[in-house]
């Protein structure tokens, strides 16, 4: 990836994801996190900007302080000193009554409207590639306020049409999740990319490119995205990760470098 | 109370509550003592072609011990529910399953899983999907009594139609809602921190869904990390997650979860499942791993010894 | 009542019905019990012949040892060292699921198919006495597989139509538990008064004596029924409590007087 | 997949799950001291008409130090759910209830209620009719997110006549079930063993239906037996069934559902509510009870100080 070299400093694509994904993240506000990439965003996080950040990991742990980084979604880790641990239906029912902000998802494919594939690249009957599977995806996906895509950003990736609707996005556009039965004033809100930061057009609910990553031009945005993307009126270039972010995350969310 | 959508998944265990009813009324309702051995439990309660599953997830709490005696003995044609990293990827890679009620199966940060992939990709598994809510939903339903249980989830998407369930309008509010059938599993395997003869049971931390499972299951097998008196359960009957009457078979298994990790106990093995990640993408490294770590071990007390008792005990919680 | 004249030994009515019902109850079984008079039989069976009878509670207790009477549905002895303490949910659900075989009811009236009233006398919308209400006893009957009714037996309270069928016995007759939606195989089992011990016909579902109390008659029986009560081929009478029976419910099970 | 009964039940609260969202997504996720006086709570958070609701049942844990100041405040034309003893018999006996969705009201042992009967015999009361569980159903739909949950309880009966329930033919099965719809409370109340500043709560013994109905609430108040540290609940998550987002108001209570009982801590007041029971006979006699032990005293621990300390302690587990 680029951003490694464009930078003096030296930060490596994964950490440069972290900390973008850790600044979307407010304070006292609840997100759902998966393993991987949202959980080292949220402990940064709660360690910058956002100590009540309320960790929800779907096997039950709410309100962990994120000291020590799982290598799974149920580890001990997730409930850490945690304020609740529960089970998955109280928090996926928390989230289905409209509990959880946001939340986080990763995927094989996802097209112009956030829709996201995490079953199967072919057909579902003779797939080419057998993918995991929805695991949580589609429920956090149905559930959440306002989800976030972390991604690595390619034409493979980035395709018109995914082969799968695992989770949805958008569907097939304005009104469509409604009308699916899904929760009014759902959906997705951002995809954070080693290329850029994107959005959703208020009406067309169409993906838009919102800011680039340090040193990333536009145009290696669209070229590395399968269908026609949306580019907002002013596109900023993301700061890069700070010394004190770098340091955070090096020194006391990964010090045992499990990730990073 | 219009009927929207169906799914064209196969649904491959009727939600028969009545049926359900029958069973769950022959079980034993006394005090019996349930200990048994893995191979025992396994040797009698699980049949080639049954419906069974595991709780809970990612390497956390798993019943290895008791997968790990499946796969010693066997068992085939397997119709296996949930979602999994080792101990449905050890049964995937001994070609044991026929059908999968899928929601995520896969080596979590190590990705996709080679034995999901050659097994579903060779046509040799059939795949159901659903969400991970949505199987755990389906057993609370199960554990309800009740053939079906209305969510939100799964909605819009492939996932519900490549599923079983089906999509109504509310009669209450006139929305689409999803219907989830009821999962009743043949037999449930679960591993829990401590039990007495009988099979109460007892959690430390999340439940996962434990409470669910349990309840969804015509045949329940426990693993424990110990056995403990009765009166530890009467005590605290709070405690009781797992009542003994939904109980068949309590196998005691100390590091019943490993390689995977028992909150509060022991963490998980990391050099371990990274050798099973390892392992696990040809078919003949994948069969060298069970030789050693299976077939050519007599029992999880063997196992626990070719793994060593010194790097076990290292993998304690002080 | 006629019972504790007829007794040499002397028993009050409370206490013929208590050993009355403990009889019915045998060992590793479960039975929902309700305050009063089971929870009295249950404890006293306990003592005698069924050491693992398992008293389940409605709001939560599963197999308590019943050494200390509760004198409510919730109360700690409903949980006194028993093997689960849980919530009304998991305890209702467990009998929705099968797991109960017994479950002990009482009531304002009674009809020959045992349909049970204790919501209104009267009309619902105008009632001219306004009785507590189901509380759990439609669960109890809807889902135990045998039901066994309690109740002093008279014409007011033994009635040809209920006012209000709060709990539902055989409902209209047979075949009507089914056509309903309640579990196949379910239903009233017996019905135990100061009077007699009656059960329901096979075929016709329609309540029948089997058995009277000491010192009763039939007639005297059939005298305080408000319908035509069939009649078993052969009616026992019921031996009284024994001496044993008594001592344990004096001074074991309700040894502060609280209920007899 | 017809609607087979629609039972004639006034539904007097809404299962709109789309609305209830919108107030939980409000409802505030930071860590706030959410300690106040039940006086500030009821004050701030009840509002004449309200839906509001009670747990447990039967004088066990029952928030009675809460209904008494709701009483002493005042709040009418009240829209009650459940079941009660003494609790609701309060607000029944103050003549706050227009409307009730009732599974039991009476006083157990000591026979029929008399104030659920002054006020329903009078047409002053309206009821709903739905069975013990059924209400928990309710309550467990709502804290699910959904608008109804299928059960098999109430089917064939008038108790399902005079509900607002309805009956479907199962799109699975084909065999009649029972939907109950969610029952979303304005506010409920609920007394905890203990719980800290946030909310974050503990219950011992049974958990009647406390995590259900905690969730089916737009306002949740707590009263606790105490307020423990953050760090008590932080050593033990597996034990908080309240979890603190849920919860606007903490009030601290010691004896808090005096004259019930709190299991573990004291036993209940058995001459205390045969006064009751005796009081609550006539309407004179019920409003002389109410005025000795609400209206007369200010607050909660004026209260204790009228009941009286050496009494209250005799009442504890040594």
């Amino acid at each position: 990836m680029q951003s490694q070299n464009a930078n003096p400093g030296g930060y490596n694509p994964a950490e440069l994801l972290i900390c973008t994904a850790a600044r979307l993240m407010p304070d006292n506000t609840t997100a759902f996190i998966g393993t991987g990439i949202p959980m080292l965003a949220a402990s940064l996080a709660q360690k910058m900007h956002a100590p009540n950040l309320v960790a929800v990991f779907e096997f039950g742990g709410m309100g962990a302080i994120l000291d020590k980084l799982p290598m799974a979604v149920g580890e001990e880790n997730t409930f850490h000193r945690a304020l609740a641990a529960a089970g998955i239906l109280d928090t996926i029912e928390a989230a289905q009554r409209g509990f959880i902000e946001y939340g986080f998802l990763g995927g094989a494919q996802i097209d112009p409207y956030g829709n996201l594939n995490s079953t199967v690249i072919g057909a579902h009957d003779h797939p080419k590639v057998r993918l995991p599977g929805s695991g949580g995806a589609n429920d956090v996906g149905s559930h959440c306020w306002q989800t976030i895509a972390i991604m690595r950003q390619d034409k493979q990736r980035f395709v018109e049409k995914v082969d799968f609707i695992t989770t949805p996005g958008y569907l097939s556009g304005p009104g469509a999740r409604e009308a699916a039965g899904l929760p009014p004033g759902t959906g997705p809100y951002r995809v954070v990319t080693n290329l850029a930061v994107m959005g959703y057009h208020p009406q067309s609910k169409r993906m838009m490119l919102l800011a680039t990553q340090p040193g990333v031009s536009i145009e290696q945005v669209l070229e590395n995205t399968g269908f026609e993307l949306l580019v907002a009126d002013t596109v900023e270039e993301n700061p890069p990760p700070t010394d004190e972010e770098l340091r955070l995350l090096r020194e006391e969310v990964d010090k045992d470098k499990l990730y990073i | 109370m219009e009927i929207l959508q169906s799914g064209m998944g196969e649904l491959f265990q009727a939600p028969d509550v009545n049926a359900f009813r029958e069973w769950n009324r022959k079980k034993p309702k006394g005090l019996v003592d349930k200990r048994m051995t893995a191979a025992e439990a396994v040797g009698r309660f699980i049949h080639d072609g049954d419906c069974i599953g595991t709780e809970l997830y990612g390497t956390v709490r798993c019943p290895v011990s008791l997968v790990s005696e499946v796969v010693r003995q066997g068992k085939k044609d397997l119709r296996v529910a949930g979602q999994g990293v080792y101990e449905l990827d050890l049964l995937l890679g001994a070609s044991l399953v026929r059908t999968l009620d899928i929601t995520y199966i896969g080596l979590e940060v190590y990705g996709v899983s080679n034995c999901l992939r050659r097994e579903v990709e060779s046509g040799r598994v059939k795949c159901t999907e659903w969400s991970n809510a949505g199987i755990a939903w389906r057993f609370k339903a199960a554990a309800m009594g009740v053939p079906f249980i209305p969510v939100r989830s799964m909605l819009g998407t492939d996932t519900l139609k490549y599923s079983a369930a089906k999509v109504i309008e509310c009669p209450f509010t006139g929305n689409p809602m999803c219907l989830l059938p009821a999962l009743i599993l043949d037999v449930g395997l679960i591993h829990v921190h401590r039990a007495d003869i009988y099979g109460n049971a007892q959690i430390d931390g999340i439940s996962g869904f434990a409470a669910e499972m349990a309840r969804a299951s015509k045949t329940l097998i426990l693993s424990t990390e110990e056995i403990v008196p009765t009166e530890t359960i009467r005590q605290r009957p709070d405690r009781t997650i797992i009542p003994y009457y939904l109980v068949d078979a309590v196998v005691e298994a100390p590091f019943g979860s490993h390689p995977g990790e028992m909150c509060y106990v022991y963490r998980r093995d990391e050099p371990q499942i990274k050798e099973w990640v390892e392992a696990s993408q040809t078919p003949e490294t994948t069969r060298a791993y069970l030789d050693k770590y299976i077939y050519q071990v007599r029992d999880h007390v063997e196992y626990l010894e070719r793994v060593g008792r010194q790097r076990l005990n290292a993998l304690r919680y002080q």
